[in-house]
């Protein structure tokens, strides 16, 4: 047995329920006290696989040996024991507790046998952040810090419990550069002090910087691990995809035409009472791609779900397609030729218990009724559906499983092909393409660009940097509520500049910023 | 007019307030737990019904009414627990399972009362003994309080302190923390190794000791036999105080003495010439009013806290 | 190669909700057998009157069939509000105050028999719209739990409708409760001589297959499936949500309401329910076992229709109590809906199906 | 065929009556089955809602039980519950089985009886408590006894107002605001009216004849009142009142059944001697008496008759605890009354056929 590896999978296989194979004959091996990278294709298996290593997902065959030793992973709990700790994707907290309270929760101290022990609790959570140097304050609540805590919070909890392997599954999706710098600090402090970590990302750049060593899983299987230092993105990336595929977006120079979407002094004032909007304006016009950048949390979502109808503003107005709006409705806003594509695909872009036909018209369902209006054609829409999953080729058995059976990128195909229809005028694009793989990204960019060409206006809200810059025509930094910046050709520039303006280190003045209207 | 308000005002119109209120208070607490556990428990209107034939049958074939109790409070987590193993183990949907629990409890009750005292209607026939009603020492004496607080049957005094018992456990125990963690984020339990489905169990035994209690005070409290159908739907009032009451003990406590004064009154109103159907409606529209009072306080403060803050 | 794959998983699982299905209902009649041994000396002659009984004559036959009207509208009310997710249980208050209504108007209104029929019906339809309107209403404008509005609704329905009774139709002359009786002629007539079946069930069959075309063939049903299936991205599609949830109850209510009417036009001469007829929960109980689909809530209906005239006949017949049968019920309702009941088995079979595939073709 | 006839005979004897009751039974059947009448014949009781009531439903079963007991008949009883759709199909079903008499016995029974009766001539239906519209039909094959519950009532008012010796006050608990309820209302307030013109009496109506728990809230608010006598007509919910009244040590009188002899059966002595009196309705010996007579070929059929105190079909149960509570004299005047009622000299109001008005001014007038 190899001294150095602390965790080794041999062939494994997971099958769910609807029989697809989620993992075949996996082998993978991670070395004690190094950042493991896993990265993957939509619907390569990563997620299932650290499932089955924290014990949430049972196996049907394959072995897993740690620290030498063959173990069994029946539930979460045996997998903390074994010294295994995991930070999901998607927040796992109670937002009504405080933060010690989240990292005691099931290791509560007690008192008289049978009460908490608040004072103690306070005293753990304090001493374990700083021992890590992790700046927290855990007496706050969940629900009143920001996203970088909570992730903080989401490690502490695991480190609490003992941690020796730590799995980290896409932790930088929800981060601002600035935290993602911060958590890479506190990972390299962990890894000092003699932890394992795996750590997923589709973001080649943040592997390079950070990993040690990369295993690539394709189609259920792992294809390839190998040091970072003798390898490079171009050899990742083809190995995850097995084909070159274009890292660029060829597209030619925007032709702006009229005025679509002018929206004035929009104001937002969200469940927590914070002016999420605070006296917003901007312009849309044909022809364009116009994208909001921003780190999360300063209002671009917020504007987003007010020009789509989700959110209802305190003040301002909205001209699209030079008519006043009045009711901030997204079936109004719809009927004024605007589609969206939402951030979060599975609770506003789909449902994901019909099936994929059924997902692809259902804010046009009006025109594939047959002549009497009130039967549905379904004829119709089967030729079209079927267009359309060729067309953004999505890979689905057949059009009429179930949403859910998707894989993510696949879902987020399937929202595009609904969204990008033929006669949308208005397109608001909100992170088309996060957390999904290289080759599903591309080709959703591929035709945002290929709509703009066609004459619609495109408002892309997005966080990951290199995507503004590759694919708007001009651009919008938001700055807590606030426009920030507005740069009416992106091409000239950086992400440096970028980056000042979405820190708010720098700001443009108010005649400037105005220059969009 | 003037008896219905002297039959107010009076002290026993109090008393049998709180006595009405027993059986609604120790199942809305039963609700309070699971509804904060994560699960809609609209079982308990059954589990009460369970509890209630168990404890005569108990109690006359066994050592005597605290017998009955004590059976009736196993049955209560027994029938509980069934239902958590088929919404949680078996995966069904919880309302579904418990209406379904609830269609086997009425018929079932039925069946097993015929089984054993051949009458499908009372176990009258039977003798069952019934829990003792308990005076409080200095309480007692005391002119209005004593005639109002004293000589309750001893599981209204078990109800109000477990209005106390349910706060602690909820806010004051580790187990209490498990318990709203797997109402508010189940996920957050599970990735930190506490079994969700463990927690949910327990919160369900749990809620099944109080039902059991209630049913128990129903058929051995209230009256001293069991009768068809007998909670007449005492559990979804319970379900509705919990929610009107936003999950919490002592809001649950309260919405279950409002509609205990509702129903009260309606006793009292009875004794006027207003025609009994619309005072036996009372209670019931008193609830929803309550419910819907509640929801749109709730959403009118919501907006003018949004409005104020928008316009500093 | 790939759609072969699919068939076969799908072939397997298509098979397998028949066997599960088929085996539910085999494990709640053993226990239930199990249950009745103890207080039969013949579980065997019991149960066998059980399965046997409602055969035993053509008119213990047509009560399966009369049974089953009430319980196939209040399946398919409950069918449409659930689809659009919204868990009200009003159907139980509807169909009482449908019937009421309908017996109202059968008593007091002129004018030839059919016409008085068609009246009452549309009218019972439109109060049981308002009644299951409500909770939707409460639901919409300040998020009220419709559940648990309903369940306290259905009881103020019982003595609402009570006290209407008691002021327009109560017969003073007659030794119980009961209205005056229905105008000469008004009633759903009579199909089989010796029997009570009357024209409702074609009434029941042209609406189930107006809700199954209306869930499935036509816009409204679509935008009603959707909103149920996520609401938010129903909101985010331009579907108006509030709209849909109300109508969906208002069509709900309709159909309980007219499902009262029919119960009571079909199967009496005057009104003289004094509580509620439980047809709510029993709407629930149906749609599990039709899979929430229209087209099976009446096969769900009949089987649970002759269960429990079944169950009559064999407390008739020996001195097991009918009320069995609600074990039976709950126990089939609650393995049915019980999505992980024999889900290892499954999971072992399609492991071995998808495996088997793979090795022989390749490619996922 | 023979086959059928016999399997019948011999699962009909294993009757559905309360357990007690079955073991002395069976032998009497076996030696009085030789010599007795009835010997080959059957008969059905359909109980349209539950036994257990201590009152009415059990009164008509134990009827049932003599006719088995004294007659030799083989009896079945069926409990339908208070499902009315099945009411009618219950019926339908006991006449098709190789049976003779098919019994009901409650007021609401009475529309089921007018759709089945015609279609088996051959079989005999008795309807209790009310009757069927001989005027609308051929309804050759039914016999129909009603009871004068207000005349009966009338006695226990009486009694109630004669116990009442502090406030005078009464009070009075109806399953639901009906007729036929009504009808021991108006007996009650008029029968104590006539021992005492001031006595007050107060009425609810719990609304429910299954919720006893209810029953019993009614009681304790008739008793903070000032109700000194209760009198209940509800079924199972008054069973709660009964348990009011015996917690608050205050008399009751119970209905349809002497209620006190069967809690005394029960073993409940402390209940059975707070209820003073039963006011009886005798459906049991009705049924019993409509048989024997059929029997011996006298029951006239396709006819309606009304039983008041004086045929037996109602009176007081003066049983011990009534001789013990009231005195002589007491009891002399409540036999005078009953004198009275028998011959006419009283004459008691009834509730069916009132209307809504003419009753509220009667309960007005009582009101306290
Ligand atoms: N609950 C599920 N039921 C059915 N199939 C599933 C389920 N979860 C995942 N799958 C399938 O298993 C395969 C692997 O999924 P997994 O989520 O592990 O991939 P992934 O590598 O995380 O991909 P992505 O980057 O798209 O999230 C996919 O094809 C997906 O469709
Ligand atoms: N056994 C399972 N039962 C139910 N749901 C499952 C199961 N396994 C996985 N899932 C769900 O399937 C989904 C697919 O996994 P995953 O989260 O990796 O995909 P994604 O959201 O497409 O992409 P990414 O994780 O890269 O953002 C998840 O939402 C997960 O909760
Ligand atoms: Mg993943
Ligand atoms: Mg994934």
């Amino acid at each position: 047995m190899d001294e150095k590896v602390i965790l080794k999978v041999e062939n494994i296989w997971k099958v769910y329920p609807n029989g697809i194979v989620a993992n075949k004959n996996v082998n993978f091996e991670v070395h004690k006290g190094e950042i493991h990278a896993l990265i993957g294709e939509n619907g390569a298996g990563k997620s299932t696989l650290m499932k089955i290593l924290f014990g949430i997902e049972m196996p049907e065959e394959g072995r897993i040996i740690l620290n030498g030793e063959e173990v069994k992973i029946e539930n979460s709990k045996k997998a903390i024991s074994l010294g295994i700790g995991m930070v999901h994707q998607h927040f796992m907290l109670v937002d009504s507790l405080t933060i010690a309270e989240n990292i005691v929760l099931g290791n509560e101290p007690k008192k008289y046998g049978l009460f908490m022990n608040k004072a103690q609790m306070l005293k753990q959570a304090k001493e374990c952040s700083e021992k890590y140097n992790f700046n927290i304050n855990v007496g706050d609540k969940i629900e009143d810090v920001s996203v970088g805590v909570k992730q903080k919070t989401e490690i502490l909890k695991a480190l609490v419990r003992g941690a020796k392997v730590l799995i980290l599954d896409e932790p930088t999706a929800v981060l601002t550069p600035q935290e993602t710098k911060e958590l890479f600090v506190e990972l390299n402090t962990l890894k000092k002090q003699g932890h394992t970590i795996i750590f997923i990302s589709h973001k080649l750049n943040e592997i390079m910087e950070i990993c040690d060593r990369v295993t690539i899983m394709r189609h259920g299987t792992t294809v390839d691990t190998s040091f970072i230092k003798d390898t490079s993105p171009q050899d990742i990336s083809n190995k995850m995809v097995g084909r070159e595929i274009v890292l660029h977006v060829d597209k030619k120079p925007a032709k702006p035409g009229e005025v679509c979407l002018e929206a004035r002094d929009i104001v937002y004032v969200n469940s927590i009472g914070k002016k999420a909007l605070d006296g917003v304006n901007l312009k849309l016009r044909k022809g364009e791609i116009l994208s909001v950048a921003g780190v999360e949390g300063n209002g671009q979502s917020e504007l987003a779900a007010v020009l789509t109808g989700m959110i209802k503003p305190v003040g301002g107005s909205l001209k699209v397609l030079g008519k006043e709006i009045e009711e901030f409705e997204p079936a109004v806003l719809r009927k004024n030729k605007l589609t969206y594509i939402p951030e979060d695909r599975m609770t506003n872009g789909c449902a994901a218990k019909l099936s994929i036909i059924d997902n692809m018209f259902t804010d046009k369902i009006e025109s594939f009724l047959k002549k009497n209006n009130v039967f549905i054609d379904k004829k119709k829409m089967k030729e079209q559906a079927e267009f359309l999953v060729k067309d953004f080729s999505v890979l689905c058995g057949s059009i009429n499983h179930q949403v859910q059976m998707l894989s993510g990128g696949n879902i987020q195909k399937v929202v595009a092909a609904r969204e990008l229809t033929e006669d949308a005028e208005i397109i608001i694009a909100e992170q088309p393409t996060r957390g999904i793989d290289a080759g599903a990204s591309e080709l959703i960019r591929r035709k945002i660009v290929e709509f703009r060409d066609r004459g619609a206006a495109i408002l892309l809200v997005s966080a990951d940097l290199n995507e503004v810059l590759e694919l708007s025509d001009s651009t919008i930094v938001m700055h807590n509520g606030k426009v920030n910046a507005y740069f009416k050709d992106t091409s000239k520039l950086t992400e440096e500049e970028l980056g000042y303006y979405m820190l708010g280190v720098k700001k443009q003045t108010e005649k400037e910023v105005n220059a969009i209207l | 007019m003037s008896s219905v308000l002297e039959s107010i005002f009076s002290t026993t119109f109090l008393f049998s307030v709180i006595r009405v209120a027993t059986p609604l208070i120790l199942a809305s607490m039963g609700a309070v737990i699971t509804s904060n556990a994560g699960i809609t428990n609209i079982g308990i209107e059954g589990v009460m019904l369970v509890s209630a034939l168990v404890g005569v049958f108990s109690s006359a074939f066994g050592f005597g009414p605290w017998f009955g109790f004590f059976m009736a409070i196993i049955t209560g987590v027994i029938c509980s627990l069934a239902i958590g193993y088929v919404s949680m183990s078996l995966k069904a949907d919880s309302v579904l399972t418990c209406i379904a629990f609830n269609t086997m409890a009425i018929g079932g009750t039925v069946y097993f009362m015929y089984a054993v005292v051949k009458d499908k209607g009372t176990t009258i026939a039977l003798q069952s003994g019934k829990l003792p009603s308990v005076e409080i020492p200095i309480i007692k004496d005391i002119p209005i309080l004593g005639d109002i607080l004293s000589n309750h049957n001893v599981v209204s005094y078990i109800a109000f302190l477990m209005i106390f018992v349910v706060y602690i456990l909820l806010y004051k125990t580790p187990l209490g923390l498990r318990i709203r963690s797997a109402g508010k984020a189940p996920n957050a339990l599970s990735s930190v190794g506490v079994s969700l489905l463990k927690t949910r169990y327990i919160a369900l035994g749990v809620s099944g000791i109080l039902g059991g209690m209630a049913g128990a005070f129903m058929s051995m409290g209230y009256v001293t036999w069991f009768s068809k159908n007998m909670t007449a739907g005492r559990g979804f009032i319970a379900l509705a105080a919990d929610a009107m009451g936003n999950s919490t003990p002592v809001g649950a406590a309260l919405s279950s003495l409002l509609f205990a004064v509702a129903e009260a009154l309606s006793y009292s109103l009875q004794i006027t010439m207003i025609p009994p159907e619309l005072v036996q409606m009372l209670p019931y529209l008193v609830t929803i009013i309550g419910l819907v009072a509640y929801a749109a306080r709730k959403s009118s403060l919501d907006k003018k806290k949004r409005k104020k803050l928008a316009e500093q | 190669m790939k759609t072969r794959k699919r068939m076969t998983v799908g072939q397997f699982n298509t098979w397998f909700e028949v066997l599960r299905f088929g085996l539910a209902i085999f494990i709640a009649f053993a226990i239930s057998f199990i249950i009745m041994s103890f207080s039969t000396d013949s579980p065997f002659a019991a149960i066998g009157n059980l399965f046997i009984g409602p055969m035993t004559s053509v008119r213990r036959f047509s009560t399966v069939l009369e049974t089953m009207i009430p319980l196939t509208f209040a399946g398919l009310a409950v069918n449409v509000m659930f689809k659009a997710n919204q868990f009200n249980l009003a159907a139980e208050g509807a169909l009482f105050m449908g019937a009421l209504m309908s017996a109202i108007i059968a008593i007091y209104m002129p004018g030839p028999p059919i016409m008085v029929i068609i009246a009452g019906m549309i009218a019972a339809g439109i109060v049981g719209s308002l009644v299951c309107a409500i909770p939707g209403i409460l639901k919409i404008k300040w998020n009220c739990s419709e559940m648990v509005i309903s369940l306290m609704l259905n009881y103020v329905m019982l003595y609402f409708g009570t006290y209407i009774f008691n002021q327009v139709a109560r017969d003073p002359d007659s030794a119980y409760k009961a209205s005056y009786t229905f105008r000469e002629g008004v009633n759903l007539g009579n199909i089989i001589p010796r029997t009570r079946l009357h024209a409702g069930i074609f009434i029941v069959a042209v609406f189930v297959i107006l809700t199954y075309i209306f869930m499935f063939k036509t816009k409204w049903g679509y935008k009603l499936r959707v909103t149920g299936s996520n609401i938010h991205f129903a909101k985010c599609a331009g579907i108006s949500v509030a709209g849909v949830i109300m109508s969906s109850q208002l069509i709900g209510g309709f159909i309980a309401g007219v499902g009262g009417s029919t119960e009571m036009l079909g199967m009496y001469s005057r009104f003289q329910w004094s509580s509620l007829p439980g047809y709510g929960f029993d709407g629930v109980i149906l749609n599990i076992l039709a899979k929430e689909n229209p087209a099976y809530v009446p096969v769900a209906a009949f089987f649970v229709a002759y269960l429990r005239i079944g169950a009559d006949y064999m407390y008739k017949q020996s001195d097991v109590a009918a009320e069995i049968v609600a074990i039976i019920e709950g126990l089939v309702i609650v393995l049915v809906a019980a999505t992980a009941f024999l889900s290892k088995f499954r999971h072992k079979m399609t492991t071995k199906v998808s495996k088997n595939l793979l090795e022989a073709g390749g490619a996922r | 065929g023979t086959g059928k006839v016999q399997q019948n005979s011999k699962d009909q004897t294993e009757t559905k009556a309360p357990a007690e009751e079955a073991a002395p039974a069976e032998e009497e059947v076996a030696e009085s089955t030789e010599e007795s009448v009835g010997a080959e014949k059957s008969a059905i009781l359909i109980i349209n809602g539950n036994l257990g009531d201590l009152g009415f439903f059990d009164s008509a079963n134990a009827g049932m039980q003599r006719v088995k007991n004294e007659l030799g008949l083989n009896i079945q009883v069926i409990e339908t519950g208070d499902d009315e759709s099945k009411w009618e199909s219950a019926l339908a079903d006991a006449a098709e089985e190789d049976v003779d008499y098919v019994i009901a016995v409650s007021p609401s029974m009475v529309e089921p009886m007018q759709n089945i009766a015609p279609l088996y001539p051959e079989k005999k239906f008795l309807m209790m408590d009310n009757t069927v519209d001989f005027a609308g039909g051929d309804y050759s094959n039914v016999y129909c006894a009603t009871f004068k519950q207000n005349e009966g009532s009338f006695l226990a008012g009486a009694v109630a107002a004669t116990l009442a010796k502090n406030t005078g006050k009464l009070g009075f608990v109806g399953g639901m605001d009906i007729p036929p309820i009504n009808d021991f209302l108006v007996g009650y307030i008029e029968g104590a009216l006539a021992v005492n013109p001031d006595t007050k009496v107060i009425a609810t109506y719990p609304g429910d004849y299954y919720d006893p728990a209810k029953g019993k809230e009614h009681g304790i608010v008739l008793i903070n009142q000032g109700a000194e006598v209760l009198f209940a007509a509800a079924g199972p919910t008054g069973l709660g009142v009964i348990e009011a009244a015996v917690d608050a040590d205050k008399y009751i009188i119970g209905v349809d059944s002497d209620q006190s002899a069967g809690y005394a059966a029960n073993g409940d002595e402390k209940t059975a001697n707070q209820i003073a009196t039963s006011m009886l309705k005798n459906v049991g010996d009705a049924i019993f008496r409509a048989i024997d007579l059929d029997l011996k070929g006298q029951l006239s059929l396709g006819k309606s008759e009304s039983l008041g105190i004086a045929e037996g079909g109602v009176g007081l149960a003066k049983n011990d605890v009534y001789n013990k509570i009231l005195t002589d004299d007491e009891k002399k005047a409540i036999d005078d009354i009953q004198a009275k009622v028998v011959s006419g000299e009283l004459k008691v109001s009834t509730a069916i056929g009132m209307t809504t008005e003419e009753l509220d001014k009667l309960r007005s007038s009582v009101a306290p």
